[in-house]
């Protein structure tokens, strides 16, 4: 290999590990942008009017480009990039015992791709008329029409941003899924592929199968918006609540898309940190396969109250509450796997037990929205946001976390500081409790979504309501405090901590068989694979656990 | 819920039934999944000289764990979609019939009410029209007709436990009977644009002599 | 340039890596065109006066139109048979009357469209010629990505290099031709 | 517990007074749809408000927050801006809006009406009385200015006054009212013709 020089090694690589802390470095700061909005939209809802420290009073019409941008950017700038592309590029090369991804320009052209969308939908705060207020759904004829929105540059960036954005993960799947299916190590069988690899490229192809839709659903909003058609324009013969399906074709089994991989690290972290195999292993495969072959027929019940056909309701109602039953299995899986463990409580693990108590959470009122009759009185209130955050935060922060605090030893060959881990996932976990619980109390009370300020409704005005947004908001507050020191811990333990070892945590996939951090080209000789990823504890062994890629020899190496 | 907001149409208690419903069902599984994790990461916890146990769930006698909370699950799910399903229907699909129809207009940022006048006929000359109030009689049971002149509204009555989006280009009809007199809110429950927040309206439920008095004072 | 990673020879499920790629270009590629065919689909059940407009559409180019897509796909499958025999001069002949193939289907299309435009019938005149215009011009935006990376391929295959993707394009372009065999009934013939 | 939201909401936020500060930022709402510098947007129906006279700004503010203003179902633009007034919650914020309102540079008024400037002249005779032959207007009989006001809008609610749409309260606004007699006696065209004739004046 030759000399590379910075802007070779950093920027213009085309090696998966760069590309993927290039997706993670992105995602990181698109998380700070996305915090701050909450902050301060937050501060708005908790004191209203007042002056907001670091921006300003909020205006509704800022409100709003505030909440739709939080949104937009959690899920598609936040979400997505760290749980598919980080984990998937800096993981699956690694994990199958391969030297790179299939196809390394490709890779590289989709981060390019995915840094010109954030760019774009950055860009789209400043232009005139302010970002895009119309929520992250953006139903026309309020996103189409610039005199009903009132944003007409912001929100056809924001458009033009989550198109770009889509296409860079196409590309980015189509990388996965070929290199799985083709480049696995010698011996490496289906099923000895690790959950997390599976999840990830089950994954974009949920994602690839239900984006199409809305790709065309985009491109028909992008000409109502420029050229003046009527695809979504009821007075032009256009149907608004078309969109609504293309919207929630794609919407719910984006869901699915970023719920998977979380679901995948976690069980990486538990089998490891419990020292147990993973309890029956295929039957996580095959609720993972009924779940995304099911969310492509739920996405109505994000519509049950929006006009359509009231029959319709109760076909999705079903499907809705069906779907519940495989998430139901892989949790009792995952609690499963705990029994009989070993169980050490590091801060990846404390995370990883956190996405499942609070995943949990989120599951369970999920079948209040689900269920039609319930819904009419829940839909699009606060406890739709506290239920959808319930999910989205364990699958974004706190499996993100968790996969940060197991894998930063092999991205960086050294440790993070433990204790500062520790206070900062009870410094992260508590707080969000205190965040979201109260707000599933706001929504039962009949608190709506999207609303800039509760002081013209009376029933909602009240001060024991006002003191539950406080108390939410300082949560908030608190909990944004306690990412200081994460953010001190990772850049501090990049630099200077605990140099590790090739396999600090004992583990058994693949990656652990390289250096620590890995070199371009991964392993010094590819591995090859002789058993399932998962066998800790074996009974009649001396070490408690044997890594994918000893040779069945006998003799021990590790 | 009854002790968090207020019932005020007949059918609220109905869906706060299915509420309650779930509210044990799911809450069952919920606490005793919990209760069984944290059982676990306790009893389980690293100890000096105990080894892991090998288990590989592939067994009969294993799995089993698995078989009997997912076929619960399973009769737990049809309960709940059959309640859901049968509120459902009597909410949105089975309409009984209407003593009087009032218009709902949704716009940006307001909402317009179109009463029938004393002749309880919409349509005619005395029809009362106003913007964000809404007057309705106790005990009456009322036809809505949902419009929107602009983009997408959602007309919510918390304390009806009633919610239907409005559509720009067509014309929903929904029901509702009035339980009790008083003075509620009505939100704006699908983002309209800047003022979505501030669209509030004002629902005075009152007794057919104060409505009477009331178009009447409005018809000189 | 780095050299290719081991990853890209390996093919463990036995079918060549890039081959399987295209492929799972041309699957996302299927749901994009189908959601917007389905939505069309359904409101040209609704909307049975679309017919009127559709008689505007002139079927004779359309079916020329569909006449020079087949025959360059032709082209295309020849200069894959000359790919893999190793005859890079007739690949290349032949991939560059592919193109051709493509550049008189998109001269035929900007002729008609000026036609149509000049009559009135533009993206904004109601909704039959909103699909129509958007349909039609994703697609034919694709014949013009194809000749793009056709035009690249032909000139690494004129230097004796990365002759197999002489077939991946094929692929593809035939799919861009099987698209168009479904928008030219859809928007042309059905009156 | 409350001490803790009292010590959190200072340590966040700035007591609320009226002041030229306090002014812009208050219109920060406004110019979403009024423009920076007051200028308008006929799109959405938000006219030109450059230069308005503070206490017809204030008026109007109580107006449509009271909802003698904008409930009118015909009132469709006057129905947007009545949720906005309605979220200034002090009149400190609203003297404060007004009076950076009123600050603003007066814009000159670009014409979307074709009338005839000869006739409306005769029509216009009718206004001098309360809003002046330069129709500067006279605060004293509570006439605002008609000079630097979008034209569309003065036809619009010349048209809303003529219809009972706007000035129908007599308890509430008996101001408004006096407007309705003199409207009654204008036509389409005449209504279009003075509307010009105001526009050329300056």
């Amino acid at each position: 290999m030759t000399e590379q020089n910075f802007w070779q090694k950093y920027i213009f690589s085309t090696d998966h590990k760069i590309i993927g802390m290039q997706y993670m470095f992105t995602g990181m700061i698109m998380a700070l942008i996305g915090g701050y909005f909450a902050y301060t939209f937050r501060m708005q809802l908790a004191f209203p009017g007042t002056e907001v420290f670091g921006f300003g009073t909020v205006s509704p019409h800022e409100y709003n480009s505030l909440v739709t941008n939080h949104g937009t950017i959690m899920i598609f700038w936040v979400a997505m990039p760290v749980l598919l592309a980080t984990f998937g590029n800096f993981l699956i090369p690694l994990m199958i015992g391969c030297d790179d991804m299939v196809f390394p320009r490709l890779n590289r052209l989709s981060y390019q791709v995915f840094l010109l969308s954030a760019i774009v939908l950055v860009a789209s705060f400043f232009v005139a008329g302010g970002g895009f207020g119309g929520a992250w759904t953006a139903y026309p004829p309020l996103s189409a029409q610039a005199k009903y929105n009132m944003t007409q540059y912001g929100a056809t960036l924001w458009l033009i941003a989550v198109a770009l954005e889509f296409v860079a993960f196409l590309l980015g799947g189509i990388n996965f899924i070929t290199t799985l299916m083709n480049s696995r190590a010698k011996g490496m069988k289906m099923y000895d592929i690790p959950i997390v690899l599976w999840m990830i490229v089950l994954a974009s192809i949920l994602f690839m199968a239900s984006v199409g839709p809305l790709i065309a659903g985009a491109i028909m909003l992008l000409f109502d918006q420029t050229l003046g058609t009527g695809f979504f324009d009821p007075a032009q013969g256009g149907d608004p609540i078309l969109w609504q399906h293309l919207f929630w074709f794609f919407g719910h089994p984006e869901v699915y898309v970023v719920l998977l991989p979380a679901m995948g690290i976690v069980a990486e972290i538990i089998t490891v940190f419990s020292r147990k195999k993973l309890f029956a292993y295929k039957t996580v495969l095959y609720t993972a396969f009924a779940t995304g072959v099911l969310s492509f027929f739920v996405w109505a019940h994000h519509q049950f109250i929006a006009g359509i056909d009231p029959r319709m309701a109760n076909v999705f109602a079903v499907t809705t509450l069906l779907i519940s039953i495989p998430i139901a299995e892989m949790l009792f899986v995952y609690i499963a796997t705990l029994y009989g463990g070993s169980i050490r409580l590091t801060a990846a693990m404390l995370f990883a037990l956190s996405f499942l108590a609070a995943f949990l959470i989120g599951g369970v009122t999920g079948i209040f929205l689900g269920a039609s009759g319930a819904d009419i009185y829940f839909h699009d209130t606060y406890f739709v946001v506290a239920h959808f955050h319930y999910t989205f935060f364990p699958i974004a922060i706190l499996a993100v976390f968790a996969g940060l605090y197991y894998w930063f030893p092999k991205m960086f060959g050294r440790h993070m500081s433990e204790t500062l881990g520790k206070i900062h996932f009870w410094g992260t976990f508590i707080p969000f409790n205190l965040i979201f619980l109260p707000l599933f109390f706001l929504g039962a009370a009949g608190q709506h979504r999207r609303i800039y300020s509760y002081e013209l409704f009376s029933e909602l005005n009240s001060a024991d309501f006002q003191n539950l947004r406080v108390l939410a908001t300082v949560a908030l507050i608190v909990m944004l405090i306690f990412q200081l020191p994460f953010l001190y811990n990772f850049f501090a333990s990049m630099l200077r901590g605990k140099v590790a070892t090739a396999n600090p945590w004992q583990a058994n996939t693949l990656e652990w068989a390289a250096p620590s951090p890995p070199p371009h080209g991964n392993f010094a000789t590819l591995p090859e694979v002789y058993r399932p990823p998962y066998e800790y504890s074996v009974p009649g062994r001396e070490s408690d656990f044997w890594p994918q890629h000893e040779k069945p020899s006998g003799e021990s190496k590790a | 819920m009854d002790l968090i907001i207020e019932q005020a149409s007949s059918f609220a208690a109905d869906i706060d039934m299915v509420i309650l419903l779930i509210a044990v069902l799911a809450g069952f599984w919920f606490f005793l999944a919990e209760a069984v994790l944290f059982y676990f990461i306790f009893k389980f916890r690293q100890r000096k000289g105990v080894k892991a146990q090998y288990i590989t769930g592939t067994r009969k006698e294993e799995k089993k764990w698995l078989h009997w909370p997912h076929n619960l699950i399973i009769v737990c799910d049809l309960v709940i979609i059959f309640f859901a399903i049968k509120v459902w229907y009597d909410i949105k699909q089975d309409l009984p019939p209407a003593q009087e129809v009032v218009q709902v207009i949704g716009r940006q940022w307001s909402w317009q009410f179109v009463h029938p006048g004393l002749d309880k006929q919409l349509g005619t000359a005395d029809d009362v029209a106003t913007v964000d109030e809404l007057r309705v009689k106790v005990g009456v049971t009322y036809h809505f007709k949902l419009e929107s002149r602009d983009v997408l509204h959602s007309f919510s009555v918390p304390v009806f436990r009633l919610k239907q989006d409005a559509v720009p280009g067509r014309v929903f009809t929904g029901w509702f009977t009035p339980t009790k007199t008083g003075t509620y809110d009505i939100q704006c429950a699908e983002m309209c644009g800047m003022g979505h927040g501030l669209m509030q309206g004002r629902l005075v439920i009152e007794d057919e002599a104060a409505h009477d008095e009331w178009l009447r004072n409005k018809a000189t | 340039m780095s050299t290719m990673p081991i990853a890209t020879t390996r093919s463990m499920t036995g079918i060549p890596t890039g081959r399987l790629a295209v492929w799972w270009v041309i699957g996302s590629e299927i749901v994009i065109f189908g959601g917007l065919l389905a939505c069309y689909l359904l409101l040209r059940n609704l909307y049975p006066h679309w017919g009127e407009s559709a008689a505007h559409t002139s079927t004779l180019a359309g079916a020329i139109n569909t006449f020079v897509l087949l025959t360059s796909s032709l082209f295309v499958v020849l200069a894959h048979h000359a790919a893999e025999r190793k005859r890079h001069i007739a690949a290349f002949f032949y991939l560059w009357l592919t193109i051709g193939g493509g550049l008189t289907f998109l001269l035929i299309k900007a002729f008609e469209w000026s036609y149509e435009i000049a009559q009135g019938y533009t993206i904004t005149a109601n909704l039959f010629w909103s699909y129509y215009y958007t349909a039609a011009g994703i697609h034919a935006s694709h014949v013009i990505v194809g000749m793009i990376i056709m035009a690249i391929i032909s000139f690494d295959v004129l230097r004796q290099r990365n002759l197999p993707r002489v077939e991946l394009i094929g692929i593809y372009w035939h799919f861009v031709d099987i698209v168009w065999i479904f928008l030219f009934p859809l928007l042309y013939i059905a009156k | 517990m409350l001490r803790l939201y009292v010590v959190v909401a200072l340590s966040f936020s700035l007591p609320v007074v009226a002041s030229p500060r306090q002014g812009k930022q208050t219109y920060a709402f406004c110019a979403v749809c009024h423009g920076e510098r007051g200028e308008g947007n006929h799109t959405v129906g938000a006219p030109q408000i450059a230069g308005m006279e503070e206490w017809y700004v204030r008026e109007q503010l109580l107006k449509f927050q009271q909802g003698v203003r904008g409930t009118h179902p015909e009132d469709i633009a006057g129905m947007r801006m009545r949720p906005m007034a309605r979220y200034l919650q002090n009149t400190a914020q609203i003297e404060a809006v007004s009076a950076y309102v009123a600050a603003l540079p007066t814009l000159k008024s670009t014409s979307t009406l074709k009338g005839s400037w000869v006739k409306g002249e005769v029509h216009y005779k009718l206004c001098i009385a309360c809003h002046g032959a330069d129709g500067k207007g006279n605060s004293q009989l509570k006439a605002p200015a008609l000079v630097g006001r979008s034209d569309w809008y003065l036809l619009t609610q010349m048209r809303n006054y003529k219809a009972g749409v706007r000035g129908n309260d007599p308890k509430r606004d008996p101001v408004g009212m006096t407007m309705r007699p003199i409207t009654m006696t204008l036509d389409e065209q005449a209504m279009i013709d003075v509307v010009a004739y105001i526009s050329g004046l300056r």
